[in-house]
């Protein structure tokens, strides 16, 4: 048994939205990889940020859809991965402050005594970078809110709380939210954006060191086999909320880093 | 008054799950009397006192208590005034002080607050003072009830029963698995408390001595009919061994 | 002074009792109360819940997966049982010192194996769990010694418990036949406690099945999974599909459970149905481990393998902070805010139990079958029948439901902070509570209550003369043992952001800020000891 | 062999928390004899008992068991070759079928792994239906003895005793809390066995009665010390009257 499991090439995501989409397109990338490279892929579900990034530094995950922050966690964890692909949305990525429409907020400071949610805590777009935008704006989230900040755990997850009342305004991943606009899934009589952050580099495929178990060449391969997407491929990649995928490398994310750690998310 | 019926009955039967515990039962009993009820083991003396306490109805025939019939006195503080109960010394509350134990022989009188009030301080205290003092416990006033001897919880059913004033008082092997000075000791005081305040006892006994030494009359049991009845000092060993003899080993 | 001190004993539970409420009023102190506690949406999301309540989703596809999910759940907590049982035993019996001779050595052994019990309690099951994952990665393994260990812990505690306080009389008896220690330990020890330790081990066996449940918190499969997935959808109707598959299961244990305890007391029926339900358990654990080792292919030599062993020094490594500048501990300003949380933490158990309580005294009298039917009282009214079926369910589904998922329903409710964290536990222990006190009215002596009725007492009356003081003690007892589970709970609900230390542990694992895990993990460690030490005290004092 | 001394104690003594419970208490028994103790409660014969069958040690004081000090037979087979013990029905493991219990009786003869089978398939059965069948209860042999009545459960410890065969037969308290028939029952099955086999047996009892019907010789005891020794038929009324009389009530 020992022989099978480690033929298996593992791909993961970080679930940071609706589990059903995630579990379609990622099952589908499994598909294609397959269909590429000849390896027996298999897309195992994570429950949470943390879990994926813990499974990938046991080499239990060799391929990983990350986050900007949980990429840097994994490739802080295990030196020998990199980054290898990412949408052309994710050079220059943005996250979406929502807040309940009649409340009329204009910027940041006004969401001052209100009750508000992030993401899950190991998000990127979702918790990370808004909070350093509003700690930019002289918000400290521990304290100038109504109460506690709270986490969701998913984007999708968040603009829903704020639609339903449970939370006046939170922050979440922009890609997400336009998708949920464009297919009617939120209601924007509602909610709505009122502020827009400034782009940063997010999301990303990182490989990890997988040439030793599966043979010299498999990084390439899988690197090869995401950038070559493209029309053919066009479910997939509508699933991801874009058109093809392109080269980056770890050295685009040192800025993350910055900011995680004088927030002292990494130390 | 002297020889007025308190207890009467009539024909009276019960059965448990279809088998006959006691049948066609007869008897009365006159005020002031001291009646024993022995038995074999399974003769069907707990049910008797239990039909007469009221706490179980009978299958069949009439009981009369003060000549009048048990659904008259059913209400609470009626029927406490006309029967009191003492078994064997698992009947008082474990966990409460023997002031408590004790004071429960006047709850028929007490309102609700009263007697929630009573339980932090306790109300009557005099009364229940000369009462433990008359059964000589008054030391113990504020023990826990679990921490008696089993001769001084029976002292303590006693006390209940001094406040209570009950005309008729029902044991049930008053004085089983206790050491022959204490039994001795308790069914002394027993009766003369009874032949002392004119009320009438009917108790079921192990011990034939017991019953020869303390009370007025005898009446034997077995299998859920009378053998015997007469007075204590007419009991005859023939009958007495006739009344316990064992028919097979098991 | 005799008489002070006789007035201090006559009055000793009532003072107790007024500490015991001032304590949890000064609790709710914690708690802003002049702030709204409830979101703006709290009440709408309210509504929706009850609303999907009423049409949970039954698509074929809901139900399958549902019982496939169930299956998964029922057989980690089937398995980790299985070794829960065999360490309690084994444990059990050396605590207990039923087999030591010399009284030195004996009082050195049960200590030392009383601590391993306590160790192995102390720490929350999805605790370990998430120590297990890190080790040996996302096996069902995992789960199976998460299990494994605290469960082996209590049982094994209650065991020994139980083997001390075997009546000595027949025990000695039967070694004046001759018997050795052994031998007693067959004829004298194990047949008295059986029952009781049966039904004990059922009553786990239902709670393991919910810890097996939220398992999925740290990545293991199961109904905890499919419960956090649609509550991440925030798909209602699914919810409580999956929630009704553990109610359903946790219905069927306890009837199972009450089955067991039935045939111990019928001898005729005895023979057949102890027979039955011991083939059906030793089937359920075959079953199990088949699943776990062939369907999900776990072996238990793959566990020991050099990587593994690596990533558990790496992980302990990080533990201990070894390689970090300032570990967690070692800061004044990580241990201040760590002990601030505790403080917290401590509120959140303190008014859960608060909460528990009072709801179950509110709902117990009818909860009692013995009362109920005016057995007890000697009043009928079929009303009283009633009341108990709808008591007694709320009780069930109140207990059915996991803590973690009750704070997971609650967080959309009200807003994150230790309130929400002491509702949730507080509704599933009030579901517990009930069932135990109402248990113990049930099991009350009848003859001092028939007696004190008989010399006249009201209804009224007989509850505060003879209910009331007769069961008080035992209440006490479970109030404070649910204390101290609630107490080792209070991490868990954390997690969903709940408050307190909890919330902080999961942010610390989400940033792999392993030196504050330790610091957090300690915390809670002194908690727990607390929670035990002075339940202890309370217990004795109130004898 | 008939007159050979089985039991010698000289000045034993024994006191708990600093409380002398039996004090300089010497006596010897001969083979065959069939001893009461009788004495009110607290009077200590609970604690001769259990010195005598090796449960305790003493504080003070010499015993001798068939001329041996207590040292050389504390091996468990030895022991339960020499000394049995009976005592009120709390002492057969509930739990247990009556067969269990009756053959628990060969345990110091069984290695651990033939007990162990023998909860479930129990060995030498013939053994334990010649027992039964003597004391009455082969039909019982299967049922749960939790379930059986008080003189049933002493009958099954005498078919213990017959299992065991030991010299000496210490009985505490055997019939206390049995009606009158089965005490007499089981006393005189016990002290009939005793005299077939040839054994002596030590009881003792609360009542005098039963001490002088089935008894050889009486031992009173008050306070840790013997007040008489003498043959059954020589106890005086004076003697028994001094040795319950109670000095104050409570
Ligand atoms: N609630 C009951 N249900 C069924 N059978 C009962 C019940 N109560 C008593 N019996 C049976 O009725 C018979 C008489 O019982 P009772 O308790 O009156 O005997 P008793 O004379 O008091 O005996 P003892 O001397 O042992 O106390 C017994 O065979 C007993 O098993
Ligand atoms: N383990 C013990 N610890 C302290 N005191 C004890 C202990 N065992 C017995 N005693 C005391 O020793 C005295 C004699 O007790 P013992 O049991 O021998 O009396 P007994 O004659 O058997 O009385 P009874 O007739 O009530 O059974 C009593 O005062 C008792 O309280
Ligand atoms: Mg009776
Ligand atoms: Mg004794």
């Amino acid at each position: 048994s020992e022989q099978t499991t480690e033929d298996v090439f593992k791909i993961g995501a970080i679930p940071d939205q609706s589990a059903a989409d995630l579990n379609r397109s990622m099952e589908e990338t499994a598909k294609y990889l397959h269909d590429e490279t000849g390896l027996k892929v298999e897309y195992v579900p994570s429950v949470d940020y943390a879990a994926l990034v813990t499974a990938f530094e046991r080499g239990e995950i060799h391929l990983a859809w990350f986050g900007g922050l949980t990429g840097v966690q994994a490739r802080s964890l295990v030196p020998e991965s990199e980054a290898i692909a990412q949408r052309p949305i994710d050079e220059q990525f943005h996250s979406v402050f929502i807040a309940q429409k009649g409340l009329n907020l204009q910027s940041l400071e006004d969401l001052k005594s209100l009750s508000f949610t992030f993401g899950s805590e190991s998000s990127t777009s979702g918790h990370l970078m808004p909070r350093y935008y509003l700690m930019e704006a002289g918000i400290d989230p521990n304290t100038d809110f109504d109460g506690e900040p709270n986490f969701s755990g998913s984007h999708d997850k968040t603009y829903k709380l704020v639609e339903s009342g449970s939370f006046q305004a939170g922050a979440l991943n922009e890609a997400v939210w336009t998708s949920a606009v464009k297919e009617n899934k939120v209601d924007t009589s509602k909610v709505d954006v009122f502020y827009t952050t400034p782009a940063y580099y997010d999301y990303n495929w990182t490989v990890n060191d997988v040439d030793d178990q599966f043979g010299k060449g498999t990084k390439e391969k899988i690197t090869n086999a995401l950038l070559s997407m493209d029309e053919e491929q066009k479910e997939i990649l509508d699933l991801f909320f874009t058109d093809r995928f392109i080269k980056t490398e770890s050295a685009n994310y040192k800025a993350i880093e910055e900011v995680a750690k004088e927030l002292e998310i990494i130390k | 008054m002297q020889s007025e019926t308190v207890i009467k009955t009539n024909q009276l039967s019960k059965s448990y799950d279809g088998k006959t515990v006691l049948s066609a039962l007869s008897l009365s009993v006159t005020r002031g009397e001291l009646v024993a009820v022995i038995g074999p083991s399974g003769a069907g003396k707990t049910t008797l006192l239990n039909l007469l306490a009221l706490i179980e109805d009978p299958d069949g025939g009439t009981l009369l208590i003060d000549g009048q019939a048990p659904s008259k006195i059913k209400g609470r503080k009626q029927r406490a005034k006309k029967i009191g109960v003492i078994r064997q010394q698992f009947d008082l509350v474990n966990e409460l002080a023997v002031i408590h134990n004790t004071l429960a022989g006047k709850l028929a009188e007490w309102g609700f607050f009263k007697s929630l009030f009573s339980l932090v301080f306790p109300r009557e205290k005099n009364l229940a003072k000369q009462a433990l003092t008359r059964v000589g416990l008054l030391d113990k006033m504020f023990t826990r009830t679990s921490k008696l001897s089993g001769g001084e919880q029976q002292r303590v059913a006693m006390a209940r029963l001094l406040l209570q004033k009950p005309e008729i008082i029902l044991a049930d092997e008053p004085v089983a698995s206790l050491d022959p000075a204490r039994a001795e000791d308790v069914l002394s005081m027993l009766t003369s408390l009874v032949r002392e305040e004119q009320q009438t006892l009917v108790s079921s006994l192990h011990s034939v001595d017991y019953a020869r030494k303390y009370f007025t009359r005898i009446i034997g049991i077995r299998k859920g009919q009378i053998l015997f009845d007469r007075p204590a000092s007419a009991v005859t060993d023939a009958e007495l061994k006739s009344l316990y003899e064992i028919k097979e080993l098991s | 002074m005799r008489k002070m001190i006789d007035s201090l004993q006559f009055h000793k539970k009532l003072l107790l009792t007024l500490l015991l409420s001032f304590i949890f009023i000064l609790s709710l102190t914690g708690v802003n109360w002049n702030e709204e506690l409830v979101h703006h949406g709290g009440a709408a999301t309210l509504a929706q819940l009850f609303e999907s309540l009423l049409q949970p989703d039954l698509s074929p596809q809901i139900l399958l997966l549902g019982i496939s999910s169930t299956g998964i759940t029922l057989a980690y907590a089937v398995a980790g049982m299985t070794l829960a049982i065999l360490l309690a035993f084994l444990f059990g019996i050396f605590a207990s010192g039923v087999l030591s001779d010399g009284k030195k050595l004996a009082f050195l052994s049960n200590g030392f194996f009383r601590g391993i019990l306590g160790f192995m309690r102390a720490i929350h099951e999805l605790i370990w769990a998430w120590l297990f994952v890190a080790a040996f990665g996302l096996t069902p393994f995992s789960a199976i010694f998460a299990l494994a260990i605290p469960y082996g812990g209590i049982l094994g505690k209650i065991f020994a418990d139980m083997l001390n306080d075997v009546p000595q009389k027949p025990i000695e008896a039967l070694k004046a036949a001759g018997a050795s220690k052994l031998q007693c330990l067959l004829y004298g020890y194990f047949p008295a406690v059986r029952s009781n330790m049966i039904s004990y081990t059922m009553y786990r066996f239902e709670c393991a099945i919910r810890s097996s449940a939220i398992m999925s918190f740290v990545g293991l499969g199961g109904l905890g999974y499919q419960l956090q997935l649609s509550l991440d959808d925030l798909n209602y109707s699914e919810v409580w599909t999956f929630m009704f598959f553990l109610i359903a299961i946790v219905v069927l244990v306890d009837l199972w459970s009450n089955q067991i305890r039935n045939s111990f007391l019928d001898d005729k029926a005895r023979p057949y149905q102890g027979k039955i339900s011991l083939l059906f358990a030793a089937l359920l654990m075959i079953g199990s481990w088949l699943f776990i080792t062939v369907v999900e292919k776990a072996s238990l030599i793959g566990l020991f393998t050099e990587k593994n062993l690596n990533h558990a020094v790496q992980f302990v490594r990080g533990l201990m902070g070894i390689g970090e500048e300032l570990p967690a501990f070692a800061s004044w300003e990580s241990w201040s805010d760590a002990l601030a949380l505790t403080f917290d933490t401590f509120m959140m158990s303190i008014m859960a139990i608060g909460f528990a309580t009072i709801a179950m005294f509110l709902t117990v009298i009818p909860a009692a079958s013995k009362i109920a039917n005016g057995s007890l009282t000697m009043n009928k009214g079929w009303y009283g029948r009633v009341f108990f079926v709808i008591v007694r369910s709320i009780y069930i589904f109140s207990r059915a439901v996991p803590e973690l998922v009750w704070a997971m329903i609650i967080i959309f409710i009200f807003k994150p902070g230790i309130l929400p964290g002491a509702i949730a536990l507080a509704l599933h222990n009030f579901g517990i509570l009930g069932k135990l006190c109402a248990e113990v009215i049930e099991d009350i002596d009848t003859g001092p209550i028939r007696n004190l009725s008989l010399s006249g007492a009201s209804r009224s009356q007989l509850f505060i003369y003879g209910i009331i003081p007769a069961v008080m003690p035992k209440f006490l007892t479970f109030i404070l043992y649910r204390w101290e589970v609630i107490m080792r709970t209070t991490i868990i609900v954390g997690f969903v952001g709940a408050g307190g230390l909890g919330q902080q542990f999961k942010m610390s694992m989400s940033y792999f800020h392993y030196s504050d895990i330790t610091l957090i993990i300690f915390c809670y460690l002194i908690l727990v000891f607390i929670a035990d030490s002075v339940s202890e005290l309370m217990r004795k004092a109130a004898k």
